[in-house]
């Protein structure tokens, strides 16, 4: 077969995952990017759940499971004892969107000004999936989450981590989804030959959240950059660089009516939303030519 | 551990001959250090020994206290001073704010920062000696006209005026601990010692 | 060998240099700022060969320690008060993953209202934790533990993270005699931190994924097992340091108990004020002595039994208190004794919260009161307070 | 690899969670309810399916290879298969 990603699986089957997961997905891509000489720290989140339980791990390289809101101090920590050590490695964090948007920002934020020396990898579904969708700032605006019910949808808009970590003027911030596996491990690739923080956002689909089928996660993905509702971009040094520029952006419906977490949605609402996406589209497309 | 513990402590109450002395001056004067400074001086004589500053939160410019307190055998007591032997004032303005004599012993010593004659202070108790360290240290380069740093001159007063610590060691511990300007800081201490006046 | 008249702050930091720590992470906090700028001169003159993560709070301090400990470094911080309380996560998340992590832990009162001085509470709410604690009575104490405590902690029968602790400004800014060894001779008595479990490229292994109830529990009891074996570890190695530097550790410390009928249960710098009390008690005739309890976890039951069993009366003297039921020490010695045949009265005295000076008066009219059947047995006695 | 860890004792676990084998032990192709039949007369070799596959357990050869022991049917490989080449039919 035509193979366009790295052959070697790092991943063990057997992983709980949930059916068409796009979190197992990311972190087999990861992996495969990344290579043996990597330590992983990860947070609570899905993937505590899916590395294990004991006496089982998933992975075939180090793994250091840690608390909600502590990967990216962790991983500043085990790089910290490599290099007293002399040994050359890298370390990456890998943590759900809680881990980063919320409770982990803090820890995050700190190692990012220290500019430590690690990939932290942020796989986003976009709710506190592993505790049962709840909501959390990365959640989109008008979406249902068990604590945003039908009638009361999530209020205000997603979350910009990006640019957050773009204001800490760290030498790599990106963004990739799951359905441009390429992308993303040319990414991961690319971060691992930088020195300092690396931060690289991947979308990864949430059947079981987003309530949409399992078949559906690649699609979801695909058309959340197609709609330019998750733009896939890469910012090095300062400097804006829109990877995948879709030439005539779909109708964000076309992403929307597949979740079932979108199902209350009014016209207006959607019709809202469409307008949000185009203004932030604008703006990516202002700051690429700017920057 | 229990056993050396008691080998080391034989001695009775009376046979404690604790000299405990404080230090007034305001944050950033360097009261601490001059504290630090004279144990240090005393340790290097043999002597066991601790010193501290007021505990609290030091402030620029408001006034601060620091002790230091010297015996010949082990100091086990963890305790703030009371009662002090010597009392050593490093800002003469302190006197119409803190009362410098507070808890002095009544052959107790105080040891002033000024140009004035000791006789000139009525404290009501107490020996007075005083030092115009703040010339001194000016002399010797030490801060700035505005803001000279008295605390190693006024340590050579102590020297003489009281005369537990020998110049020497204080000399001695203050080349050790001075950050810098180690020579400037040991002379001005010498100079003290020659010029210090008592009642 | 140097002799040095240093802070107690200053007394931990030589202590972690002494250690050859590999990773610090610390976040400053008064009183324990000295602690960590001494330590980052240490590490920018290239005296000390280690990594200094600044972290941006305490509780990262404690995570990037945990980090640097999974992947096999000698890690160590030091913290006070608030900044203890927000580590607590991650204090049980050091034990619980079995990393030998030294910290220092400034005792200070905590807040509200805002209080840089000191009392036991924050070292004490953190008891459950799984960590060793000892309470430090003297600088050179401080310097020695420091460097006991990674001993103790990486024995392979150990494996837990240690507490040292301090009084705030009463040890941790009081400039006290401090013997330094040679380094040399350190490292011999220190070797360095091989550690049998860890984050290794050629042996891939995961740490600390979900466990079922199935083997949750045989983890707890491990756990206690380990700390029930450091009894014995702390003194072998307390006796070794002794051997090594003519100063010898232990358990608790014993002051005049040989014919003692009263004695003072104390811990931290209230039990080096209480000797000067002892002693002149003594002099008027009591016969009384004291211990002081260096090691609370693992707490020395058997120490405590057998001191017990020899006097008519224990007064524990407590600068904590654990709202609602006493002070700690004082439930901990009594739990300690409840079973034997027969054990003293113990009264229990409150004493100095939020560093209050303790002066000798203090502990010499506490024990007559208690010689004259005036401390109440079945209630605190508040020490002092004004009612 | 595959082979369960057989625990009986306090004695026969480390002193903290650490892992001892790995998860090769969960045969997840039991959560399995569609399982992807594949028509290789309609295969261009392309490997997309492998790509996408969540869970590897898809092997790559001449044409790809199912691992139904782990494969949980999640039907992604058939979704993103440009030429209908693979089909989820109900497990018996």
């Amino acid at each position: 077969m035509k193979l366009t990603i790295p052959e070697e699986e790092l991943m063990y089957e057997g992983t709980v995952d949930c059916q068409g997961c796009g979190a197992g997905l990311a972190m087999r891509y990861a992996l495969k990017a990344l290579g043996k000489r990597t330590f992983v720290v990860i947070p609570a989140c899905c993937w505590s759940i899916i590395a294990g339980p004991f006496p089982y791990s998933s992975l075939q390289v180090p793994l250091y499971h840690t608390a909600f809101e502590t990967a990216a101090v962790v991983s500043s920590g085990i790089k910290a004892a490599l290099e007293i050590k002399g040994i050359d490695a890298t370390v990456m964090a890998w943590a759900g969107d809680g881990g980063t948007f919320d409770i982990g920002i803090q820890s995050l934020s700190g190692a990012a000004e220290r500019n430590e020396d690690i990939i932290y990898v942020c796989y986003d579904n976009e709710a506190y999936m592993n505790t049962g969708i709840q909501r959390s700032s990365a959640t989109p605006y008008k979406a249902w989450t068990t604590t945003t019910p039908r009638k009361y949808p999530k209020a205000r808009p997603k979350k910009n981590i990006d640019e957050i970590m773009v204001a800490h003027e760290i030498p790599y911030v990106a963004t990739a989804s799951v359905a441009y596996p390429e992308d993303f491990i040319r990414k991961l690739q690319k971060a691992k030959n930088i020195k300092g923080t690396k931060f690289i956002h991947v979308l990864a689909p949430c059947p079981t959240g987003w309530r949409s089928l399992p078949e559906h996660t690649i699609k979801l993905a695909r058309l959340a950059v197609q709609t330019c509702i998750f733009p896939i971009y890469e910012v090095e040094d300062g400097k804006y660089k829109i990877n995948i520029k879709p030439k005539n952006p779909k109708p964000v419906e076309e992403y929307l009516k597949l979740q079932g977490r979108f199902r209350h949605l009014t016209e207006e609402d959607i019709k809202e939303i469409q307008e949000a996406t185009n203004r932030k589209w604008k703006k990516l497309l202002k700051k690429e030519e700017f920057f | 551990m229990e056993k050396t513990v008691k080998k080391r402590r034989i001695f009775l109450m009376e046979e404690i001959k604790m000299y405990e002395v404080r230090f007034h001056g305001r944050g950033g004067q360097g009261a601490v250090t001059a504290a630090t400074i004279l144990a240090d001086a005393a340790f290097h004589e043999g002597k066991d020994v601790q010193a501290f500053p007021m505990f609290g939160v030091e402030r620029r410019g408001a006034p601060v206290a620091a002790f230091m307190r010297m015996d010949t055998k082990p100091i086990d007591i963890k305790t703030q001073i009371y009662e002090p032997d010597c009392v050593v004032v490093l800002d003469p303005t302190l006197m119409s704010v803190v009362d410098v004599t507070k808890g002095l012993k009544e052959n107790g010593k105080i040891i002033i920062n000024s140009s004035k004659d000791p006789k000139e202070f009525n404290l009501g108790k107490g020996k007075v000696y005083t030092i115009d360290a703040t010339e001194i240290a000016i002399k010797h380069g030490l801060g700035t006209k505005t803001n000279p740093i008295v605390n190693t001159a006024i340590l050579g007063a102590y020297s003489k005026a009281v005369g537990n610590v020998k110049i020497e060691s204080i000399e001695e511990a203050i080349l050790q601990n001075a950050p810098r300007k180690k020579e400037e800081n040991r002379k001005a201490a010498v100079e003290a010692y020659e010029k210090t006046r008592g009642e | 060998m140097v002799k040095k008249v240093i802070y107690g702050n200053h007394a931990v930091s030589y202590g972690a240099r002494d250690s050859r720590v590999e990773v610090i992470a610390a976040y400053p906090i008064t009183p324990q700022t000295q602690v960590v700028e001494l330590l980052s001169e240490f590490c920018a003159s290239g005296e000390l060969k280690a990594k200094f993560i600044k972290v941006e709070s305490e509780h990262s301090a404690m995570a990037a320690c945990v980090g640097a400990s999974a992947a096999g470094a000698r890690a160590f911080t030091a913290t006070s008060s608030q900044g203890l309380a927000l580590m607590h996560e991650m204090l049980h998340w050091a034990s619980n993953a079995r990393h030998p992590i030294v910290m220092a832990n400034i005792n200070r009162a905590m807040g509200p209202p805002w209080s840089i001085w000191t009392d036991q509470n924050d070292s004490i709410a953190q008891r459950d934790t799984g960590w060793l604690q000892f309470y430090c009575s003297t600088n050179q104490e401080v310097y020695d533990t420091t460097i006991q405590a990674f001993k103790i902690c990486e024995n392979d029968k150990v494996l837990l993270p240690g507490m040292l602790i301090l009084d705030a400004f009463v040890l941790s800014h009081t400039s006290e005699v401090v013997d330094m060894p040679p380094q040399e001779e350190i490292d011999e008595f220190l070797p360095p931190y091989e550690a049998k479990y860890k984050l290794d490229l050629d042996d891939p292994r995961a740490f600390g994924g979900l466990m079922f109830p199935d083997w949750y529990y045989e983890l707890k009891y491990k756990q206690h097992r380990s700390m029930e074996k450091a009894l014995k570890i702390i003194e072998d190695v307390g006796r070794e340091f002794g051997e090594r530097f003519g100063r010898y550790y232990g358990l608790v410390e014993e002051y005049r108990t040989d014919d003692a009928e009263i004695v003072l249960v104390v811990s931290s710098t209230v039990a080096q004020t209480s000797k000067e009390a002892v002693d002149l008690l003594r002099k008027e005739g009591m016969r009384i002595g004291l211990v002081r309890i260096r090691t609370f976890r693992p707490f020395p039951k058997e120490k405590i039994r057998k001191i017990a069993s020899k006097v008519d009366m224990m007064i524990v003297i407590d600068r904590n208190i654990s709202f609602g039921s006493e002070g700690v020490f004082y439930t901990e010695t009594k739990a300690a004794l409840y079973n034997e045949k027969s054990r003293p009265p113990v009264y229990g005295v409150i004493i100095g919260l939020g560093g209050r000076d303790v002066r000798v008066e203090d502990i010499m009219n506490i024990a007559k009161k208690g010689k004259n059947n005036k401390l109440e047995i079945n209630k605190i006695n508040w020490w002092g307070v004004k009612l | 690899m595959k082979d369960e860890i057989v625990l009986k004792n306090a004695s026969d676990i480390p002193p903290m969670a650490m892992s001892l084998g790995t998860t090769l032990v969960n045969k997840t192709g039991s959560w399995r309810s569609m399982k992807p039949v594949f028509h290789k007369e309609k295969c261009i070799k392309c490997g997309t399916c492998w790509k996408f596959c969540p869970n590897g357990s898809i092997k790559n050869g001449e044409y790809p290879e199912w691992d139904y022991e782990y494969c949980k049917g999640c039907g992604i490989c058939a979704e993103e298969c440009p030429v209908n080449a693979i089909e989820m039919v109900r497990e018996r």
